[in-house]
């Protein structure tokens, strides 16, 4: 893939499993996810890479609004409902893609769902898959089939059956414990982990007694899961031995840093977003570089895991 | 203390207006609202039941502002049902705001339905500034025409007209809101065309200004969710017209290939936009 | 029990299980939680009731420092390790206790460990038990018996086999089902549900790329989790019909009242006291108050769960 | 920008003096520090090893501040051995400090170990004040003396008297410090007492320091794992050495039944406070 030279520093490359980011900044599934264009904007401002906004086999309109309240402190809580234009329409969105390394999040009940959608993204210009094991808030979806083992590892069989490109599944704190179906993934053939997802939770209004979002409980996403995060990627990366893509209240190239320090490969960024717009891909970035030449490190790479050591 | 823009603040509604049988205009007290600049708009809350984007609409009452609404289908009827008393939730004010040019002198607003509320917020400024304006407002037919009074009082410390069209004739002008400022246009020099309602009609306007050389804002609509720019759904192109519009000019315009053409649905699926009379 | 009158509102007052609390504000365990003197300051500041730091069999020094980390915004990561003086000690610590509706928390890995303590304590004034289920840090404690199904059923049996004051249980969001521990906790005869205790995490110092607690993993408390804990007091009341004791990021009377809505009968205050002092009782609780006087409402009670309707 | 004093503070150390062969003052620069009160204390990270509360000593530098360590068990000893050019975190100030009364004319400084830092902190106070100032230093015999040089440096510009004792008479008067404290409190009038060390031994500075009717304040030590006033391990009956303390007055310590009597281990168990000598 052509590379924007104003972004191409051998500093902050890294390798994730087969793949090869020219920096360690991703877009996490669910931001800005749908639109091509987009995606080529989000390069030109220096993203590493892109995870599609999460894709089932057909359309899925989601919950009414409200689905997005802002808590304040670099905090949302979400219940889109995996709203997504369905596989089929997506694939014709991405058709035209050249140069973002995209990777299409999936989503769906049964390992029966998978394979069409993969074959109808596999022959495009993406480079790889997610997929999404921890919506918290959508029925037999997400979440609740990653609660089943058997399922999980099903999924990932099915898919990896059918494509060569990396497969990283996403996983979250939530009803399982996150390293169990971490480990269920690997054995299944994952490429990598993506941790977390958003965390099950829930705000009222107290004026009128009622929940906000119109699905009652939804996602924490943004700074309050921070910490969370950090302790995942830290015990799944300790532990398992697999590649891990950091997420969660990614706000800052410290945080950044954290991540990998922790056991990330990279980490993805979404909420910032709402604070920041996509110019937080470039300031985490170089933040990272600073903090890379004020270290005296090579790359970027240097940091995954070190914390490992203490 | 700091408010939040991004956190709902309940709101009583103080009043209604019965602008037509099928708009109202809810008025509430928000010093926030009451400040908005024109085209900007609120995220709505209407507990239990929906949250729609509405753009800010002006009210007399000091630290007051107002929302206008459709009744159209589960979250603006509901909204339209609102009694005096009841409550609803606001966020914002969001998005960026039309803008005047230094040294104008003469503008043009048109607009149709509930396109006309940035509008008649966009007036009140013009007053203020002493620009000279003419608006023009289309509607179907004469029971849908409404903002007419208003909008000759929030201007009337200018030089101004306010030209109201009907597509069936039976008040003002006979035709489209464009049929009028394909006419004008021509015979006047306007420093700004300011557009908002139905996306054919501002994509016609738009021509037609391009035409003429004529500097154009248009305030786009779009699906929206969060409001805030995270959630991407209301994209047109590359643009969130959440965070980066809703007010576009003649530059923004000429580059979004969607404009005037796709419009992406709930799901995100893009479809053609057609003329819906 | 004597009442301080300054702190006598019949409109504040809320009956949970067989307690009856002068007012819904309730310490947290861990914080504060090992003076009989503090207890009495404390009451006399206005607390409701005062659970005591978890207590054990034996004596536990805990982890080395540090233990406590201020992540800022109104949050903490803790492991500190359920240091606590042990049965023997604290009973005599608190033999004095007269005033103070008093819940002592206990931990332990087995049913067996539990007996001994609750003789120790049963005779004295103090008004329940506390079991905590949920310490995210200690290994072959709290949580890790929380996720042991048959052994929380044990416990529960064997401390109301022995005493007739009310017990509740202390539950958190780890690697279980938080509903189905409750629902286990309730199926034993446990009298109430607390929910939640802190959630595990992690984090690390990026300039010498150490964790920073001494155990790596602690805790998270105070801000960040509010709406995780509101989630999980709805979930709990609204499917179990049990009564909750909400905890988890209550700073302010709006986030009392909103834990109400959720299905709570009383809240815990813990990482506010790091902000405010013991001075967040009566602040919290007097604009409790004024939100009940605005509502038109006789009692606090009335707000339990109000939002279960929508 | 804002810093959070709770968040940790990563620190260079700069420079390292050998005060006795266990005692070392390591110097670092942070500007929190620096601006320390008398009293206050640092938590201070030895990154995987420990954390200790350690009282803000002074440094000649601009800017920097330091801690004075003596080696004895696990953290303190590896503390005492870092090197110059190694990192060590630190979070704080902490806690209230020692006050100036009004129109002070006479202050009486005196304690022992490592007990001597915080009053060295004071001892620049009153010398910036032009309070004149007794300071009588306990240590057990030579070897263990130190900061007379710097007390003497410190209160330079007051009329001053730096007394040292030791309890086998190598060096200074022999005898304890409160000893001596017996002698001159009896001829002299003090507007307060300032004091800190073992306990006991402030515990008799107070019983003294009462029958003559001078005020007293003592900065006292309990096991601290938070520093913040969360966890409750260093109260002393019902109040918070971290946050209300570390300095207590006459009125406090009248009250405080636990002073010079109880103290809690790591645990939380009491254990009666015994002459370590
Ligand atoms: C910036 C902006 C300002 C607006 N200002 C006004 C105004 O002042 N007065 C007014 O009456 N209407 C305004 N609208 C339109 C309004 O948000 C609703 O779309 C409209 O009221 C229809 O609501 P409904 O409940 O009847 O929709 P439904 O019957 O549920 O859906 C009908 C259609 O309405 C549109 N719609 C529904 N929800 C949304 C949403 N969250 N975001 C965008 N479009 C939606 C979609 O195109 C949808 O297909 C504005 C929209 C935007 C984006
Ligand atoms: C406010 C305050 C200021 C202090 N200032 C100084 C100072 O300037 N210089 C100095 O050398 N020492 C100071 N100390 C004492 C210091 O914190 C350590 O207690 C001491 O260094 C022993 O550490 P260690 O690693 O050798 O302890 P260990 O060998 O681990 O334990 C020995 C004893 O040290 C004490 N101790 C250990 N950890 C702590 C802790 N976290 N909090 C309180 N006591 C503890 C306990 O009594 C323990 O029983 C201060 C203590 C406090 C509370
Ligand atoms: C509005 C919104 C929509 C999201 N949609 C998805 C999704 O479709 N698939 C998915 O795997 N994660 C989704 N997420 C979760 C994010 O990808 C990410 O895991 C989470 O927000 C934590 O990262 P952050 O703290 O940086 O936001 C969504 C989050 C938000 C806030
Ligand atoms: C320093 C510290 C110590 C704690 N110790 C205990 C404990 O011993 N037993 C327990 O059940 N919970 C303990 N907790 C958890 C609290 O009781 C509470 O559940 C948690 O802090 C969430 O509430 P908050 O957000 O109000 O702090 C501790 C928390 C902290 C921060
Ligand atoms: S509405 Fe979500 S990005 Fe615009
Ligand atoms: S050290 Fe925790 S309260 Fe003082």
């Amino acid at each position: 893939m052509k590379q924007n030279s104003k972004y191409n520093n051998d500093i902050l490359r890294v390798n994730i499993s087969s793949l090869s980011l020219r920096n360690p900044t991703i877009l996490a599934s669910g931001f800005l996810g749908i639109s091509q264009e987009l995606f080529n904007k989000l390069y030109r401002y220096g993203v590493g890479a892109v995870v599609s906004k999460s894709i089932s086999t057909q359309p899925m309109e989601g919950y009414k609004n409200p689905t997005v309240v802002s808590l304040g402190n670099g905090s949302y809580l979400n219940a889109v409902g995996l709203s997504n234009p369905g596989a089929e329409s997506f694939s014709k969105e991405v058709i035209s893609n050249k140069q973002v390394p995209l990777i299409i999040s999936l989503v769906g009940s049964t390992d029966s769902d998978f394979l069409p959608m993969v074959k109808k993204f596999d022959h495009l210009n993406i480079c790889g898959y997610e997929i999404n094991l921890s919506c918290p808030h959508v029925t037999q979806m997400g979440m609740e089939v990653g609660d089943d083992p058997e399922m999980v590892n099903r999924i990932i069989k099915t898919v990896k059956s059918y494509s060569r490109k990396p497969l990283f599944v996403k996983v979250g704190v939530g009803n399982s414990d996150i390293i169990a179906v971490a480990q269920i993934a690997k054995d299944a053939g994952a490429d990598g982990i993506t941790a977390i997802n958003t965390i099950r939770a829930m705000t009222i209004d107290i004026e009128t007694s009622m929940p906000i979002l119109s699905n009652r409980i939804g996602g924490l996403s943004g700074k309050p899961i921070k910490s969370i995060g950090i302790r995942c990627v830290y015990e799944i990366s300790k532990k398992l031995k697999i590649p891990v893509i950091g997420c969660g209240g990614v706000f800052t190239w410290e945080d950044a840093v954290e991540f990998m320090l922790a056991g990330a490969s990279a980490i993805q960024l979404g909420s910032v977003i709402g604070y920041e717009g996509i110019i937080a891909f470039s300031r985490i970035t170089s933040g990272i570089k600073k903090y890379l030449e004020r270290k005296g490190l090579k790359n970027a790479m240097e940091l995954i895991g070190l914390a490992h050591k203490y | 203390m700091h408010i939040n823009i991004d956190h709902i603040r309940i709101v009583n509604i103080d009043n209604i207006i019965e602008e037509t049988p099928s708009i109202r205009t809810l008025i509430f007290r928000d010093k926030l609202s009451s400040n908005a600049h024109p085209g900007q708009f609120l995220m709505v809350w209407i507990p239990r039941v929906e949250e729609l984007p509405l753009s800010v609409m002006i009210s007399d009452k000091k630290m007051h502002a107002a929302i206008t609404i459709r009744k159209g289908g589960f979250g603006s009827t509901a909204l339209f049902n609102k009694k005096v008393g009841e409550i609803i939730g606001i966020r914002g004010p969001y998005g960026n705001h039309f803008t005047i040019i230094k040294n104008m002198k003469k503008a043009l607003l048109i607009g149709g339905g509930t396109g006309l509320v940035p509008l008649m917020r966009l007036a009140t400024k013009m007053n203020e500034f002493g620009i000279n304006s003419t608006f023009v407002m289309g509607a179907r037919s004469k029971t849908e025409v409404f903002f007419e009074k208003q909008a000759n009082r929030f201007l009337k410390n200018t030089k101004h007209k306010v030209i109201v069209t009907t597509d069936d004739g039976s008040y003002g002008f006979k035709g489209s809101a464009t049929d009028t400022l394909a006419t004008i246009i021509k015979e006047e020099k306007f420093d700004r065309v300011y557009t908002c309602g139905p996306e054919l009609m501002m994509k016609k306007v738009f021509a037609l200004a391009s035409e003429y050389s004529v500097s154009v804002e248009a305030s786009l609509e779009r699906y929206m969710k969060c409001g805030i720019g995270i959630c991407g759904s209301c994209c047109v192109g590359e643009q969130l017209v959440c965070k980066e519009g809703t007010v576009f000019n003649e530059k923004d315009l000429r580059l979004m290939t969607e404009f005037g053409r796709i419009y992406r649905d709930k799901t995100g699926r893009k479809s053609h936009i057609v003329d819906y009379n």
